[in-house]
């Protein structure tokens, strides 16, 4: 399932939602991404803009290719836009799986292609003024090692 | 023809999205985008550099040698920093 | 932290707890075992007997091997042991680092070194009684991967 | 000297844990395994296949030939399913 949504999410009810369905789930590997304070708390808040419904379609094809490529009971991304500040949640990935390597696996592939390919944009915002958050080289070669 | 700008490409434009009606001829986003440069400083100093814009036609992410219609959406932006 | 336990735990309190007190966490590695019910929902229950206090040095020290190869700003296992039932939680590993790559490895070495290096022992209980569960190769395999 | 066991060796043993005084030299564990193999069938049962087995000397993992002394709590179980 994909949830692109403004709201915080409770992570414990997001995950029971789905284990509580499924009684072979055996392993779940989760991610969850939070707003950094950075250095010298020099961040006051992050605004994430993204592509409505390229989103959600993005979202759905990251996480499709997840399901061909591993055996997967269930897989769920949230992902938040809007304002947010340091030390709150941007994303969640959580995978659900019979074997816990199928779902290790799969949750680092689709925060990997996350980060690359879903239509975010992140603008940091500090005293010294806003900047627009570049890709990271690191990130690249991440996503392009699945 | 439908034209989205996100991040510093829609700050640098200084719009979200426009509709533009194309009376030359174009065919691929390269033409769009030489097309669109024209227009004025704001439109030359966004697209200045080719390899540091991404763009999505009709949601789909695509090179610049896509070809292009007037019914699409195509969209503008840096690369994508989501996660 | 290392948490042995008999009750339940929720995953949103246990997270939080941790990320609430640094600002400087970006990623969060998590993952969470259930108990599964089998291919014809033959498990009733599963028991899971430990070794008290060893338990607990064997997690502490295994928690300090990932702090020691990877950037961790903290980590967290919480296992249970007694009665559990088809869809249980058994354990959380949880791995909290300023980026993800660090806290994904991490969280995916504590789970691999835990099956073979944590001294648990689970007995199955169906309607064909009782069964001691057995070593699987492959989990030796996973922990000699590291 | 202190002696635990868990799983199915506490299963075939029919105890959790023993205190035993020792007459005859003991210096390894497979000592000790040998010595408890001769108490009675039970013992020889649980201790029939030594690869199966896995002891712990004051709560850390050992081989067979670790050296052990009266004041040590020495246990055996089956290798461990964590997690």
């Amino acid at each position: 399932m994909i949830k692109v949504q403004k709201d915080d999410f409770d992570i414990n009810k997001e995950i029971k939602k789905i284990t509580s369905l499924n009684k072979n789930i055996g392993g779940t590997g989760l991610f969850i991404g939070n707003v950094r304070e950075g250095k010298n708390s020099e961040l006051k808040s992050m605004t994430l803009e993204h592509y409505p419904i390229m989103t959600e379609r993005q979202l759905e094809k990251i996480n499709n290719e997840a399901k061909a490529r591993w055996n997967l009971i269930d897989s769920l991304i949230i992902h938040r836009y809007g304002k947010l500040y340091p030390g709150d949640q941007i994303v969640l990935v959580a995978t659900f799986s019979r074997h816990r390597t199928d779902a290790l696996n799969a949750c680092e592939f689709l925060i990997d292609w996350l980060k690359t390919k879903a239509p975010f944009w992140k603008l940091e915002e500090s005293n010294q003024g806003s900047t627009w958050v570049k890709e990271r080289n690191s990130d690249l070669d991440a996503a392009n090692k699945w | 023809m439908q034209i989205k700008y996100f991040s510093w490409v829609k700050d640098q434009i200084g719009q979200e999205s426009e509709n533009i009606t194309i009376t030359e001829q174009i065919i691929t986003v390269k033409d769009l985008i030489n097309y669109l440069k024209k227009k004025n400083d704001k439109y030359a100093k966004a697209f200045a550099d080719d390899s540091v814009i991404r763009c999505a036609v009709n949601m789909e992410v695509t090179d610049l040698n896509h070809k292009i219609s007037d019914n699409d959406e195509i969209a503008f932006f840096p690369p994508m920093t989501g996660g």
